[in-house]
C-alpha cells in the first residue's frame, strides 16, 4: 500500500472529525438524492442540490466554531447547515413543507435555511441578499464584544450582484470579522462561468475590498478547512474578512425545473464526476487508514437509515393549517 | 385561427419583432442557449445568434440598465426578468431612470424598452417565486404597465410594447403560460397599450380584473348566466396608467362592481381602480364596491394548503360575484 | 412644554432612545462628523461615538442590507437614507428582506430596523430630491410606513418605531423639518404605530391625510370656519397598513371626503383610502370621494414655476375644500 | 529659464490644442465660480462644482473622439461637457432653470447634463446609475457596428454602489468599448476616502473584472490624456473595458448646500489648492513656451466675456410654462 501523507492531523483535526466530516458529507448527498427520488415520484415538487459541493460545504463549516459562529448559507448548503445542527429529519420536513419544519414552518421552498435557535440567519431566494445580513450580524457581534465570525457563502454568478460588491466593500472598510465564501460550480444556471464573470478567479475581487482572497480546491475538504480556520483566525484578531472562493463542479441540473442536457454536454459532467470530493475524501480516508470498510459500511448504514426515518416522518407529518397563513406578519 | 399557448404567443411576438426589426435584441439570465428558464425565448438563439439573444450575468440592475443604455443609443432591448419576484434590484434604473428620461431631458432623450417578467402564483412557487409586483411601479408616470390575460392580447400588446418608444413593463401570469390557450392569428397585429376590453358583455353586475383572475372571472360568469345573473367583465389589460373611461363606463353600465386582483388586498392596483369609480361615477352605484384580492401576507407559503388559502380561484369568484348579485 | 421644530423632535427622539438601549445605533451617509445633511442626527456622533453613530460608504443596498442583519442579530438598528429617493437601490432589501423575514421564518427570526428618510417637495430639489416614495412600499405585509405630521408626533412615533419588533420605513417631510414647530415634552413617551389621529373635530366635510398636508388642511380650516364651513381633519400618521377603522369613522362623520397626497395621484396611498371607504361606508356618503394631489408627472421640475405648479399648497387645499363643502 | 520637457508633443498634441484644452479648463472653472456667486446672492438655488477636477475632465474628454463617441458623465463634468460642445451659455441656462437649457429645459438642477445632439446621455441624481447606461449604449454601439467608444465617469464613494459592479462586469464579459473613469477626489460629501473603500487604489477592482486599471494624478491634463487615448485605442481594438481612476481633490465644499469645515480643516484645503491642475497646466504651458503673457491675458479676458454673457443671457431668459411641466411624460 502506498504511503500517503496524514494531512488532517497536520492539520490539528482527530480521526474522528475527519470522520465525522465524512459521515455529513455523505448524509448530505443521501438526503439530496433521496428528494430527487421523492420528486420525480411526484411527491415533493422541488429540489436544488448540494451535490458537488459538499465537500468545501462540510471542510468550511468543521473551521467554524459551530457553538458560537453565525452563518448565512445559500440554497445549496445542505452541507453547512447538517454541520451546524440541522438534522435529516428537519431537512425532510422542509422538503415536504410541512408544519414541523424548523426552517419556515412549511412556508418556504426547500433549501431556504433558517434558525435561530442554530445561528442560521434565515434566507429568502432572491441570491445574494444575505451577504449583506452576514456583514450586518458580523458588525453586531463587533458591537456586542462577542468572541465570533459570521460565515456566508453564494454563488459565483452570484458574485456578481450588487449586494456583494456592497457587502464586501462594507465590511472591509470596518474590519469586520466575516467570511465570505463563493462556491463556484462553473454555472450558474445554464450560464457558464466565463459568460458570467470577465476575471480569472472569483478571488481576483478581494483586493478591491482591501482584503484577502484566495482559490481552493473546492473538492478537498482539507484544503477549505484548513482556508476557513485561517481567515476566521484573522477574522478573531481583528485582521477583518477574507474572500474564499472553492471551485468545484455542479453534478446536478440547477433544479428539478431544469434540464441541463440544453446547455452542456453528458461528458462534461461525467468527466466532472470523477473529481467528486465525496470520493476523493473516501479514497484519502481509506489511503490514511482512517475509514476501513466495516467502517465505511456502519457509516453507510446509519446514514441510509437516517434517511429513511426522515422520509417516513416527514411524509407522515401534518402541513400547517390552511388559515395559519394569515400568522407572523407582524409581532402579536 | 391557429390555438397557441399563452407562452407561444410570448415566443412569437418576440420572433415577429426580431424579424421586422434588427434593432430588437433580447437580454436577460439563460435567455440564450437555455432559450429562458420558462422557455419564452425557445428557438430566438437558434434563429437570430447569439449577439440579440443575449445571456447576460446574473445582476438584474445591469439587466435594466444596460438595456436603458442600449435603448437611449437607438435599439429596441427587449429584457427578461427571471421572475417578477427578481426584479427587485433593478427598481432604482427602472423608477429611476427608465421611468424618468423622457420627462427629465425635456423630451430629447426616450427609452424604447421593454421589461418581460413572469408573475403570479399558484406554481407551488413560494414567497418569492408567486409574487404581484405591478403595484410596486403603479405610481411612477413615464413608465407603462401591461399585464394581458389571453395569448391575442398577449402577441398584441407584446409587439405593442417593442415598438413602444417609452419603456414597458410587460408582466406575464407564469400559471397561464401553458395553462391559457386561445386563438392568435399568424398575421402582424397590435393592440394598444392604456386601452382596457370588455371581455363579456352583461347587465347585473361589473368585473373588473386582469391576467389570469379574468379566466375566473368569465368561467364564473357561464356558470352564473345559467342562474340568470348577467355579468359585464372588463379585463384592464393595462394597469397603469390605468383606462380611466373604460372603467367608469364599465361601472356605470351595472352599478354594482366587483374587482379582482391576485395582489395583497392593501395597496394593491384595484384600490387605485375603486378610487376613479368613487370619485367619477359614485352616484350610479347600486352596491359597495367590492374588492376580492388575496391577503394581506407577504405573498403565498410552499406548503399547498396554505398556498391554495392565499390565491384567488374560479370558486372564490364565482361565490364573489353571486354574493354581489344578490346584494 | 418647549416648542420644537420638526427636525429637533428626529434629534430628540434618537438621542432619547440611543440613551435608553445601548443595542440602538445609527448608520447612513455622512450622519457622523457632519451629522447628516439635514442635521438631524447634529450632535450625536459626538455625544455616542463612532461605533454607534456610524457613516458608511455610499451604498443603500448594503446600508439596509447591513442594517437587517445586525437587527437580526439583536441590535435595533436606525439606518437614514439620504434622501427618500435615494432608497431605490436598497427595495429589494427591505421588500424581500426586511418585510419578510418574520413571516418566512415562521417567527423565528425579526428585523428591528428603523430606516428613516427625508422625503417631499417644495424645496428645489427637483425630481430627484423632491419625491414622495411611499406607496412604493404600501403593498408589503411585514412592512409599516409611518409619515408624522407634527414634532409631537415625530417623537412619540420615531420613538415607538426604534422599540417595534417589525421594521418600519419612517418618512420625514423636509420641508417640515424647520418649517414646523410644535410643543414637544422632554418626558418619554412613545406613540401607537397603526393609528391615525383626529387633529381637528368638524361637522361638514371629512379630510383625510398626512404629512406636510395635514398642516395646511389645518389652516384651510380656520379660515373656511370663518365662512360656517366645519372641517374634521383626520391625520393617517402611519400609511401602510392604513387604520381602516380611524378612516371608515372619520369618512361617515360627515359624508363628504376629500382626501389628500403630495404624491402623483394615480396609484397614491389614498386611492386605498377611498377604496376603504368605497368598500365600507359608501351608502354614507353625499358626495363623490375627491383627491387632491399632484399631477402624474415624475416628481416636480426644478424650476420655480413648475415646481410650484406640481405642488400641493395652502390655497390649492382650501379651494378642494371649499369646493366639497358647497357640493 | 529651466528647460522643461515638451510632453504634450510627446503625446501628438498641438500647441493650439494645448491651448484649448487650458481654455477649457479655465471656463469650467469660470462658469463655477460664477456660479457660487449667483448662489450667494441668491440667484439660483443650488450649484454642484468641478473645481479641482477640470484638469482630469478636459484632459479625458479631448482623449475621446469628441464628434462621434458617446459620454455618460456625472455631475461635476463641466470640463467634459464643455469639451463636448455645451456651452457656457447652455450650463447658465440650466443654472438658472430657464427654458431654453438644452440639458433638461430647467427641469432638472444644474449638473444634470444631457444632450442627443452633443452624445450626453441624460443623467439623473441617484449616484452610478449611469455607468450602465454607459456599457448599454457602448453594446449598442458595436451591435450597429459603429467605430466609438462610450466614456463615463463617477465619483469614488459611488465606486462602491452595486450598480458599478453590475455594470464593470457586465462590460468585462462582453469585452465592450466603454472607458469607466473614476474621479477620486478624496471625500464623498463629508466621508474621506478611506471610510470609502477599504482598496489602495480604486483601480485595484478592474482585475475583478478582467480589465485594465490605472491610477493616475488627476492634476495633470496630459496624463490623463494618455491614459484615456491609450484605454479608448485598446477599446477600438477589441480588448475591452479600462478602469482609470484620476486622484485629485474637491476644491469646494460638496456643494452649495454643505459646510465642509464640519468634516476637514482650512489647512487640509489650502493644501490642496497648491496642487491645483489648473495652475499647475498653466505653468507647464508657460514653461514650453506655450503660454505667453498675452495669450494668458486674451484667453482669461475671453473666457470672462463668455462668462459675462451667459450670466446675463441666462438671468434675462424666460422660464418655461407652469403648465408646460405636463408635457413629455410619454410619446406625445
Ligand atoms: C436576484 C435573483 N435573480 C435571479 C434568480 C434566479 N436564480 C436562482 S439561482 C440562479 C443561478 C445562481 O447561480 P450561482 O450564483 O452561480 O449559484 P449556483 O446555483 O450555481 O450554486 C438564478 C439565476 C434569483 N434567485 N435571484
Ligand atoms: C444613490 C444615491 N445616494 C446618495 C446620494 C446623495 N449624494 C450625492 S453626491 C454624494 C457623494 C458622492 O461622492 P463621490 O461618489 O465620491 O463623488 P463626489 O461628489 O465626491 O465627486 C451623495 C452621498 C445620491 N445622489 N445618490
Ligand atoms: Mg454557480
Ligand atoms: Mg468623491
Amino acid at each position: 500500500m502506498v504511503m500517503v501523507e496524514n494531512r488532517h492531523q497536520a492539520l490539528g483535526l482527530s480521526d474522528d472529525q475527519v470522520l465525522e466530516m465524512y459521515e455529513t458529507m455523505l448524509l448530505a448527498r443521501k438526503v439530496d438524492e433521496r428528494m430527487w427520488k421523492l420528486n420525480r415520484a411526484g411527491k415533493i415538487p422541488f429540489v436544488i442540490s448540494c451535490q458537488g459541493q459538499e465537500a468545501a460545504q462540510v471542510g468550511a463549516a468543521f473551521a467554524l466554531d459551530r457553538e458560537k459562529d453565525v452563518i448565512a448559507p445559500y440554497y445549496r448548503d445542505l452541507g453547512v447547515v447538517l454541520s451546524f445542527g440541522m438534522t435529516a429529519r428537519d431537512l425532510m420536513l422542509s422538503g415536504f413543507a410541512k408544519a414541523e419544519d424548523p426552517n419556515s414552518g412549511g412556508r418556504q421552498m426547500p433549501g431556504h435555511f433558517g434558525s435561530k435557535k442554530l445561528r442560521i440567519l434565515t434566507q429568502s431566494s432572491p441570491v445574494t441578499t444575505q451577504v449583506a445580513h452576514a456583514v450586518g450580524a458580523a458588525l453586531a457581534s463587533r458591537m456586542k464584544g462577542e468572541e465570533i465570525v459570521t460565515f456566508t457563502t453564494f454563488g459565483e454568478g452570484s458574485s456578481n450582484q450588487g449586494d456583494f460588491h456592497e457587502s464586501a466593500n462594507f465590511a472591509g472598510v470596518h474590519k469586520l470579522p466575516v467570511i465570505f465564501m463563493c462556491e463556484n460550480n462553473q454555472y450558474a444556471i445554464s450560464v457558464p462561468v466565463k459568460k458570467q464573470l470577465a476575471c480569472e478567479r472569483v478571488s481576483d475581487r478581494a483586493v478591491g475590498y482591501g482584503m484577502q482572497g484566495k482559490t481552493i480546491d473546492g473538492n478537498d475538504p482539507l484544503a477549505v478547512y484548513e482556508a476557513v480556520k485561517e481567515a476566521r483566525e484573522r477574522a478573531l484578531r481583528g485582521e477583518g474578512p477574507s474572500l474564499i472562493e472553492t471551485v468545484s463542479y455542479r453534478l446536478t441540473p440547477h433544479s428539478s425545473d431544469d434540464d441541463d442536457k440544453t446547455y452542456r454536454t453528458v461528458d462534461e459532467v461525467e468527466e466532472a464526476k470523477k473529481k467528486d470530493g465525496l470520493f476523493q475524501f473516501s479514497t484519502y480516508l481509506q489511503s490514511v487508514n482512517v475509514l476501513t470498510e466495516e467502517k465505511e459500511k456502519a457509516i453507510h448504514d446509519r446514514v441510509d437509515q437516517w434517511v429513511e426515518d426522515a422520509t417516513d416522518y416527514a411524509e407522515a407529518a401534518p402541513y400547517a393549517e390552511p388559515e395559519s397563513a394569515l400568522l407572523y406578519v407582524y409581532e402579536e | 385561427m391557429p390555438v397557441r399557448s399563452y407562452i407561444e404567443a410570448v415566443t412569437l411576438a418576440l420572433r415577429e419583432e426580431m424579424q421586422r426589426d434588427e434593432n430588437v435584441f433580447i437580454l436577460g439570465e439563460d435567455v440564450g442557449v437555455r432559450g429562458g428558464v420558462f422557455r419564452a425565448t425557445a428557438g430566438l438563439f437558434e434563429q437570430f445568434g447569439e449577439a440579440r439573444v443575449m445571456d447576460t450575468p446574473l445582476t438584474e440592475s445591469a439587466i435594466a440598465g444596460v438595456g436603458i443604455g442600449a435603448a437611449m443609443y437607438g435599439t429596441r432591448p427587449v429584457a427578461e426578468m427571471q421572475f417578477a419576484d427578481f426584479i427587485l434590484p433593478a427598481v432604482n434604473q427602472i423608477i429611476s431612470e427608465a421611468a424618468k428620461t423622457r420627462y427629465r431631458s425635456n423630451n430629447d432623450w426616450t427609452v424604447p424598452l421593454t421589461i418581460r417578467a413572469p408573475y403570479g402564483g399558484g406554481v407551488h412557487g413560494a414567497l418569492y417565486h408567486s409574487q404581484s409586483i405591478e403595484s410596486i411601479f403603479a405610481n411612477q408616470p413615464g413608465l407603462k404597465i401591461v399585464m394581458p390575460s389571453t395569448p391575442y392580447d398577449v402577441k398584441g400588446l407584446l409587439k405593442a410594447a417593442v415598438r413602444s418608444n417609452d419603456p414597458v413593463l410587460f408582466l406575464e401570469h407564469k400559471r397561464a403560460y401553458r395553462l391559457i390557450k386561445g386563438e392568435v392569428p399568424d398575421e402582424d397585429y397590435t393592440l394598444p397599450i392604456g386601452k382596457a376590453d370588455v371581455k363579456r358583455e352583461g347587465e347585473d353586475i361589473t368585473v373588473i380584473t386582469y391576467g389570469l383572475a379574468v379566466h375566473f372571472a368569465l368561467q364564473a360568469a357561464e356558470k352564473l348566466a345559467e342562474e340568470g345573473i348577467s355579468a359585464h367583465i372588463l379585463d384592464l389589460r393595462t394597469v397603469y396608467p390605468l383606462d380611466q373611461e373604460a372603467i367608469i363606463e364599465a361601472a356605470s353600465k351595472t352599478g354594482k362592481v366587483l374587482l379582482i386582483t391576485e395582489d395583497n388586498k392593501e395597496g394593491s392596483i384595484i384600490g387605485e381602480v375603486s378610487a376613479i369609480i368613487a370619485e367619477h361615477c359614485l352616484f350610479d352605484l347600486d352596491a359597495p364596491i367590492r374588492r376580492l384580492a388575496g391577503p394581506d401576507i407577504p405573498a403565498m407559503p410552499y406548503a399547498p394548503p396554505m398556498e391554495k388559502f392565499f390565491m384567488i380561484n374560479p370558486e372564490k369568484v364565482e361565490n364573489a360575484m353571486r354574493d354581489l348579485a344578490e346584494f
